[in-house]
C-alpha cells in the first residue's frame, strides 16, 4: 500500500483538504499513518497561514487603492 | 409515478421564472438602483453576483435535471461505476474560484469608496431612542425629534391606511441636494440600524459609540428608510425620511427652525392663561403622553401608573416637574426635557393637574420651566 | 464508567424493561435516539405553531392579532425553539440511532451519559417554554440576544433563558463526547477510518465543532447572567465593556453552529443519493477533505454577520474575502452529488425525492449566501427579510428535508415496516411547495425593502407577505403528514426486508430489520 | 475490556479538557477584544492616554476636530462641549472643556465614555487629561467645567481631516439596579 506520507505531503493535504479536493490514492496514503493530533496541528498551522494570506491580500487591496 | 417524477424539475422551472427583475410597486422583486452614485454601485454589484449564481445554478441544476430525466431506472438505465474524477473536480472548484475573486475586485472598489472621508459640508449628529430619533445639526443649533407620525387608528386597522403607512414621520431630517451629508450615528438606549435603502446607507446605532456615516443625495426628494436592527417593542414603528432639498430651499428651511426656535423661547415669556395652556396641554398630551398613560389619564395597570387622581397631580408641582422633565430612571419614563419645549412642558403639565377630575387649578407657567430647564 | 462486557452480560438475556422505566433508565442507543426524535419532532411541531402565529400576524398589514412585544417573544422563541430543540437533537438522535449500527458498534461509548444528555433537554426547554408566562413575558431580543437589548433592557424572564441556554449547551458537549468516543474507539475490526460512511464522517467533524464551539456560547450566557446579576459591565459601555463586544463573542459561536445544523445534513444526503442512484458516492476522498476544511474555516468567517456595525475597512475587507474564499471549497461539494447521480439507475422514493429538493434548494440558500458574503451589497440586504429567506432555505429544505429524508430512508429498518409510499409522496409535494411559496417571496420584499422582525409594515410589502403566510400554513399543516406516516409505518404491519432499498451499502443494512434491541454484540467483520 | 475502558477514558478526558479550555478561551476573548482594539482602533475606542512625549508641530496641516455629547438614557445632566469645533495642527496640544450641570435635586454619579468617528482615527488621538478617567460627581444644582487636553499624533493618515471626539455621559448613581422591565407591558397576552 502506499508509504507514510512525509511533512510536506501531509501540508500539502491539508492544503488540498482546504480546496476541497482530493484523490483516494492520497487519502489512503494519508489514512495509514499519522496521529489524528498531528493532523489538527497541521490544520491550525495551515489555518494561521490562511489567515496570514487574506491579510496580506487585504493591504494589497488598500495599498493599491491607495487608501 | 411517472407524472410526479416528472413534476419537480417542471414545477422547479416554473418557479424560477416568477423572479422577474422589475414589476409593478406592489410587487417589487428586486432591490432599487436607488438615488446616489454609491447606490448605484451597489445595484451593479447585485446585479452581477445574481447572475453569477443563476448562470451556476443553470448549469448545476441542468446537468442535474437531465440526469432525472434519463439516468433513470424505470427508462432501463445501467448505473456506471465511475465514481472519481479530480480533474473534473479541480475544474469545478476553479472555475467558481476565478469567478469569485473577478467579483473581489468591484466589490473591494465599491467599498473603499464608501469609506471615503473626504470633507462634509454638513454634519449631523443622529442618535437612535426607543422608538424614535433624534436629528441634530451641529454648528446650526438645530435639534429635534422624528417619530412616527402613522395615527393609531390605522395602525390597529379602524382607519384605512395612508399612502406612506408607517413610513411616515412628523419631522423629517432635511438636507441638501448634491451636498456630502456626514451622520455621526449614536444611540440612548439600545443598538438601533439607521437604514435608507434608496441612499444605501445602513449603519448601527450603538450606545456609548460613535459610528460615521455620509451620504450626497444629488437629486431633491423624499427618501424612506426604517431602523434596521431589533430594538424593542417598536422597533418597527420608528422610520427615517430624508427630505432632500435644492440649496436656496435648505437655507430657507434653516432660517424658519431658527425663527420657529426663537419665537418658541420669546413665547415663554409671555403670560399664558389657564385656558389657553389647557387647549396646547391637550394637544401635547394626546402626542407625546397617551401612547403609555392612554388618552383617559388612567395609563396600563402593572405597566404605566395613572395620573387621574394620582397624588402626584395633585400634590406639589415641583415632583411632578421633575419627573416630566428628567424622567425616572429605571422605567420607561423618558426625560422630556430636550423632547418638548418650555411652552410644550408648561402646558402638558398644566394640562395634566387640571384634566379628567384633577381640579388643582395649579398654573405652570413657560418661564417655570424656563428657569429649570437652561 | 461501567465496562463493556459488563453491560453485555447483564442485559443480553432480557429485551427492553417494561414501562415507563425503559425510557427513564435506558443506555440503550436505539431507544435513545428515539426518545431524542420523538422531543425533536414535538419540538418542531412546537416551534412551527409560533412560526404560524408569526406568519398569521404577518398575513397583512396593521396589528390583527398580537401586540408588538409578544411578537417579538413569538420570533425569539421560534428561532430558539427551531435550533436547538428540533434541529439539532434531530441530528443528534439520528446518530444514536445510526452511528453504532454503521461502525459495527454494540453501542455508544458512554451508554449512561447518552442517557443524561437526552434526558436534561426536555427540562431545559420546560424551563424555555416557561418563560412564556412569566411576569414580562418570555425572552423578546431575538435567537441572537445581542446586548444591551438581552441584557440591560430584558424582561426578568433572561435569567430563565440563560440557565435553560446552559442546560442545552451541556447536553450537546457530552453528547458530542459520546459520538467521538464511539467513534474513536469502537469502530468493528476492518472498519478503518478510510470506510467510515460519510454520516459518521461528517457527525464526527460535527461533534468536534460542538466541543469547540458550545463552551464559547455557554461563555456568552455566563458573561450575560454577570452583567445581569452581579453588576459586571462586560457589555455595557458604562463599565467600560462593549455592546460590539458580545457580537464578537456570539458570532464566533454561531458561524461554526451553522455548520454544525448543515453537515450532518450533509453526511445524510451523501447516504441517500447513492442507495437511489445506485452509485458509489462521487468524489469520497474530496467530500471528507473538504468536510474537514470547513471544521477549521468556520473559525475565521463570523464577522460577515456584523458588516453594519461600524469596523474599519481592512477588517470588512478581510472577512469578505475569507467569506467568499471558503464559500466554494464547501459550496462546491453540491457538485459531488450531482455527479453521483449522473448515469446512475435512479428511482424516486420518499427519502430520494427530498433529498433531491435538499441539493436544488439548499444550493438557492447557497447562492444568496454568496450575494450576502459582498460586503457592500450586504449594507443593504442586512437585517432585511432576504436574510431571512436565505437562512430558512438553507435551514428547512437544508437541515430539516435531510431529516425528515434521513426518517423515512431509515424507518423501516427502525420499525420493521415499510412506509406508505403514497402519502410519502403526498408529504413530499406539498412541503416542497409550501417551502417555496413561503420562502421565496422573502427574498423580494427583502430586496424590496422590508426589515426583520418587525410585526407590522408598509403597503407595499403586503402582497409577498400574504403569499408567505399562505405558504406558511399549508407547509406547517402538512408536517402533520409527516406524524401520520410514521405513526402507520410503527402500527400498520407491511414486512421491510433486512436490505430494505435495493444494493444499499453500509453495515446497517446488514442487521434484520426491525434492528434487535442489540445489535453487533459480536463486532462483524469488515471485509 | 480494561483496554477500551482505558482508551475511552483518554479520549473523554481530552475532550471535556478541551471544552474546559474553550469555555476560557470564550471569556479571554474579551481582554484579545481590547488588545485588537488598541491595534486596529476598532469600534473608536481612544486607548491612548496619559501624558505624551513631545511630538514636533505639525503646522502645515490643520485637523478639525468636533466635540460632541451624548446623554445616554435618561441622564438629565446638562452636558455640552464649550467649543464645539477647534481647527488645531497635529502635534499641538489642544485645551477644551465640557459643561457639566446637575439640574436634579441630589448629588449624581455620571461617567462619561469616548468614542472616535472615523474610527480609524482612535489611534491617533491621545487624551492627556480627560474627565472621562474618572468619575464625576455633582451635587443638586452644582455646575462645573471638565478640562480635556490631548494632542492629534501627526502621522494620523492624510485623507483624514476631520475628527469627531464624541463623548456619552452615563448616570451611574449607585442605586437598586432597578431592571427595566418595568417599561415591557406586561400583557404578553394575545390582543383579540
Amino acid at each position: 500500500m502506499s508509504d507514510k506520507p512525509n511533512l510536506l505531503q501531509m501540508f500539502l493535504s491539508v492544503l488540498a483538504a482546504c480546496f476541497g479536493v482530493q484523490s483516494s490514492h492520497n487519502r489512503e496514503r494519508d489514512f495509514a499513518a499519522g496521529h489524528t493530533w498531528a493532523w489538527m496541528l497541521l490544520g491550525l498551522v495551515v489555518m494561521g497561514l490562511f489567515v496570514v494570506f487574506v491579510i496580506a491580500l487585504v493591504s494589497w487591496a488598500l495599498s493599491l487603492a491607495g487608501a | 409515478m411517472k407524472i410526479i417524477g416528472w413534476g419537480l424539475p417542471a414545477l422547479f422551472g416554473a418557479l424560477g421564472l416568477i423572479f422577474p427583475l422589475s414589476a409593478a410597486a406592489e410587487w417589487q422583486v428586486n432591490l432599487g438602483p436607488g438615488v446616489t452614485e454609491i447606490s448605484r454601485a451597489v445595484y451593479d454589484l447585485h446585479m452581477t453576483i445574481f447572475w453569477v449564481c443563476v448562470a451556476i445554478g443553470a448549469v448545476v441544476f441542468g446537468v442535474m435535471l437531465y440526469s432525472i430525466v434519463h439516468h433513470r431506472k424505470s427508462r432501463g438505465a445501467k448505473a456506471h461505476n465511475f465514481h472519481e474524477n479530480t480533474l473534473v473536480e479541480i475544474i469545478w472548484t476553479v472555475v467558481p474560484f476565478v469567478i469569485l475573486v473577478g467579483m473581489a475586485v468591484p466589490a473591494t472598489a465599491t467599498l473603499i469608496k464608501m469609506y471615503d472621508q473626504s470633507e462634509a459640508e454638513l454634519d449631523i449628529q443622529v442618535t437612535g431612542y426607543q422608538w424614535k430619533w433624534r436629528y441634530q445639526y451641529l454648528g446650526e443649533d438645530i435639534d429635534f425629534f422624528s417619530s412616527l407620525s402613522t395615527p393609531r387608528e390605522q395602525i390597529s386597522n379602524d382607519e384605512t391606511k395612508g399612502e406612506h403607512y408607517l413610513l411616515e414621520v412628523d419631522n423629517a431630517m432635511v438636507i441638501p441636494a448634491g451636498k456630502k451629508v456626514r451622520l455621526l450615528l449614536t444611540a440612548n438606549d439600545v443598538i438601533h440600524s439607521w437604514w435608507v435603502p434608496d441612499l444605501a446607507v445602513k449603519k448601527d446605532a450603538i450606545p456609548g459609540f460613535i459610528n460615521e456615516a455620509w451620504t450626497i443625495a444629488p437629486e431633491p426628494g423624499i427618501y424612506r428608510g426604517q431602523c434596521a436592527e431589533l430594538c424593542g417593542k417598536d422597533h418597527g414603528f420608528m422610520p427615517i425620511v430624508v427630505d432632500v432639498r435644492s440649496e436656496e430651499d435648505f437655507n430657507q428651511w434653516l432660517v424658519e427652525m431658527k425663527q420657529a426656535k426663537a419665537q418658541a423661547s420669546d413665547a415663554a415669556t409671555k403670560n399664558w392663561t389657564l385656558a389657553e395652556l389647557m387647549a396646547k396641554g391637550e394637544e401635547v398630551y394626546n402626542r407625546a403622553c397617551a401612547a403609555c398613560h392612554q388618552p383617559n389619564g388612567e395609563g396600563i395597570p402593572g405597566a404605566f401608573p395613572a395620573l387621574k387622581g394620582s397624588p402626584m397631580m395633585v400634590g406639589d408641582p415641583a415632583a411632578h416637574i421633575d419627573v416630566v422633565l428628567n424622567g425616572k430612571s429605571g422605567t420607561a419614563m423618558q426625560a422630556f426635557r430636550d423632547q418638548l419645549s418650555a411652552v410644550e412642558l408648561a402646558a402638558v403639565i398644566t394640562y395634566e393637574r387640571n384634566a379628567w377630575g384633577n381640579t388643582t387649578g395649579d398654573l405652570v407657567s413657560p418661564a417655570q420651566i424656563n428657569t429649570l430647564k437652561q | 464508567m461501567g465496562t463493556l462486557e459488563q453491560t453485555v452480560e447483564t442485559e443480553v438475556h432480557h429485551g427492553p424493561a417494561r414501562g415507563i422505566t425503559r425510557w427513564l433508565y435506558t443506555t440503550n442507543h436505539k431507544d435513545i435516539g428515539s426518545m431524542y426524535l420523538w422531543f425533536s419532532l414535538l419540538m418542531f411541531l412546537l416551534g412551527g405553531c409560533m412560526a404560524l402565529t408569526i406568519r398569521a400576524e404577518l398575513f397583512q398589514p396593521g396589528l390583527q392579532l398580537m401586540e408588538p412585544n409578544f411578537f417579538n417573544q413569538m420570533t425569539t422563541m421560534h428561532g430558539l425553539i427551531m435550533v436547538f430543540g428540533a434541529v439539532m437533537p434531530a441530528f443528534v438522535g439520528l446518530a444514536n440511532w445510526m452511528v453504532p449500527m454503521m461502525i459495527g458498534a454494540p453501542d455508544m461509548a458512554l451508554p449512561r451519559m447518552n442517557n443524561w444528555s437526552f434526558w436534561i433537554l426536555p427540562f431545559a426547554f420546560c424551563m424555555m417554554v416557561a418563560t412564556l408566562f412569566m411576569e414580562g413575558g418570555a425572552p423578546n431580543f431575538g435567537w441572537t440576544f445581542y446586548a444591551p437589548l438581552s441584557t440591560t433592557y430584558a424582561p426578568p424572564s433572561v435569567t430563565f433563558f440563560i440557565f435553560a441556554v446552559h442546560m442545552m449547551g451541556i447536553s450537546s458537549i457530552m453528547g458530542a463526547i459520546n459520538i467521538i468516543a464511539t467513534i474513536l474507539n469502537l469502530r468493528a475490526p476492518g472498519m478503518t477510518m478510510m470506510k467510515l460512511p460519510l454520516f459518521v464522517w461528517t457527525w464526527l467533524i460535527t461533534a468536534f465543532l460542538l466541543i469547540a464551539v458550545m463552551p464559547v456560547l455557554a461563555g456568552v450566557v455566563t458573561m450575560m447572567l454577570m452583567d445581569i446579576h452581579f453588576g459586571t459591565s462586560f457589555f455595557n459601555a458604562a463599565g467600560g465593556g462593549d455592546p460590539v463586544l458580545f457580537q464578537h463573542v456570539f458570532w464566533f459561536f454561531g458561524h461554526p453552529e451553522v455548520y454544525i445544523m448543515i453537515l450532518p445534513a450533509f453526511g445524510i444526503v451523501s447516504q441517500i443519493i447513492p442507495t437511489f442512484a445506485r452509485k458509489k458516492l462521487f468524489g469520497y476522498a474530496s467530500m471528507v477533505y473538504a468536510t474537514a476544511s470547513i471544521a477549521f474555516l468556520a473559525f475565521i468567517v463570523w464577522a460577515h454577520h456584523m458588516f453594519t456595525v461600524g469596523m474599519p475597512l481592512a477588517g470588512e475587507l478581510f472577512f469578505m474575502y475569507a467569506t467568499m474564499l471558503i464559500a466554494v471549497p464547501t459550496g462546491v461539494k453540491v457538485f459531488n452529488w450531482v455527479a453521483t447521480m449522473f448515469r446512475g439507475s435512479m428511482t424516486f422514493e420518499t427519502p430520494m425525492l427530498f433529498a433531491l429538493a435538499f441539493v436544488v434548494l439548499f444550493t438557492i440558500g447557497g447562492f444568496s449566501g454568496l450575494m450576502l458574503a459582498i460586503a457592500p451589497a450586504d449594507f443593504q440586504y442586512h437585517d432585511t427579510y432576504f436574510v431571512v429567506a436565505h437562512f430558512h432555505y438553507v435551514l428547512v429544505p437544508g437541515a430539516i428535508f435531510s431529516i425528515v429524508a434521513a426518517v423515512y430512508y431509515w424507518l423501516p429498518k427502525w420499525t420493521g415496516n415499510m412506509y406508505n409510499e403514497t402519502m410519502g409522496r403526498w408529504h413530499f409535494w406539498l412541503s416542497f411547495i409550501g417551502v417555496n411559496v413561503t420562502f421565496f417571496p422573502m427574498h423580494f420584499v427583502g430586496l424590496a425593502g422590508m426589515p426583520r422582525r418587525i410585526p407590522d409594515y408598509a403597503l407595499q410589502f403586503a402582497d409577498f407577505n400574504a403569499v408567505a403566510s399562505v405558504g406558511a400554513f399549508m407547509f406547517g399543516l402538512s408536517q402533520l403528514l409527516l406524524v401520520y406516516n410514521v405513526v402507520q409505518c410503527i402500527r400498520v404491519k407491511r414486512p421491510a426486508t433486512a436490505e430494505v432499498w435495493e444494493g444499499a451499502e453500509g453495515l446497517e443494512w446488514t442487521v434484520p430489520s426491525p434492528a434487535p434491541y442489540h445489535t453487533f454484540a459480536q463486532p462483524p467483520l469488515v471485509k | 475490556m480494561a483496554q477500551l475502558q482505558r482508551k475511552h477514558t483518554k479520549v473523554v478526558r481530552n475532550l471535556l479538557l478541551s471544552s474546559v479550555l474553550m469555555f476560557g478561551f470564550g471569556f479571554a476573548l474579551v481582554p484579545l477584544y481590547d488588545v485588537f482594539c488598541d491595534i486596529t482602533g476598532l469600534n473608536g475606542k481612544v486607548t491612548r492616554t496619559g501624558p505624551a512625549e513631545p511630538m514636533l508641530v505639525d503646522r502645515s496641516r490643520t485637523v478639525s476636530l468636533q466635540l460632541t455629547a451624548v446623554n445616554n438614557e435618561a441622564m438629565p445632566w446638562l452636558f455640552e462641549p464649550m467649543t464645539a469645533e477647534m481647527n488645531i495642527h497635529p502635534g499641538m496640544t489642544g485645551q477644551t472643556a465640557f459643561i457639566a450641570r446637575n439640574p436634579t435635586g441630589k448629588t449624581m454619579i455620571a461617567q462619561a465614555v469616548p468614542s472616535v468617528a472615523p474610527a480609524e482615527a482612535a489611534a491617533y488621538v491621545q487624551k492627556i487629561n480627560c474627565f472621562c478617567f474618572e468619575r464625576q460627581s455633582l451635587e443638586a444644582g452644582q455646575q462645573q467645567e471638565m478640562p480635556l487636553l490631548f494632542v492629534i499624533d501627526p502621522d494620523l493618515p492624510d485623507h483624514i481631516s476631520k475628527i469627531t471626539l464624541s463623548y456619552t455621559l452615563f448616570d451611574i448613581t449607585p442605586q437598586l439596579q432597578a431592571s427595566h422591565y418595568a417599561e415591557q407591558p406586561q400583557t404578553g397576552r394575545f390582543m383579540l
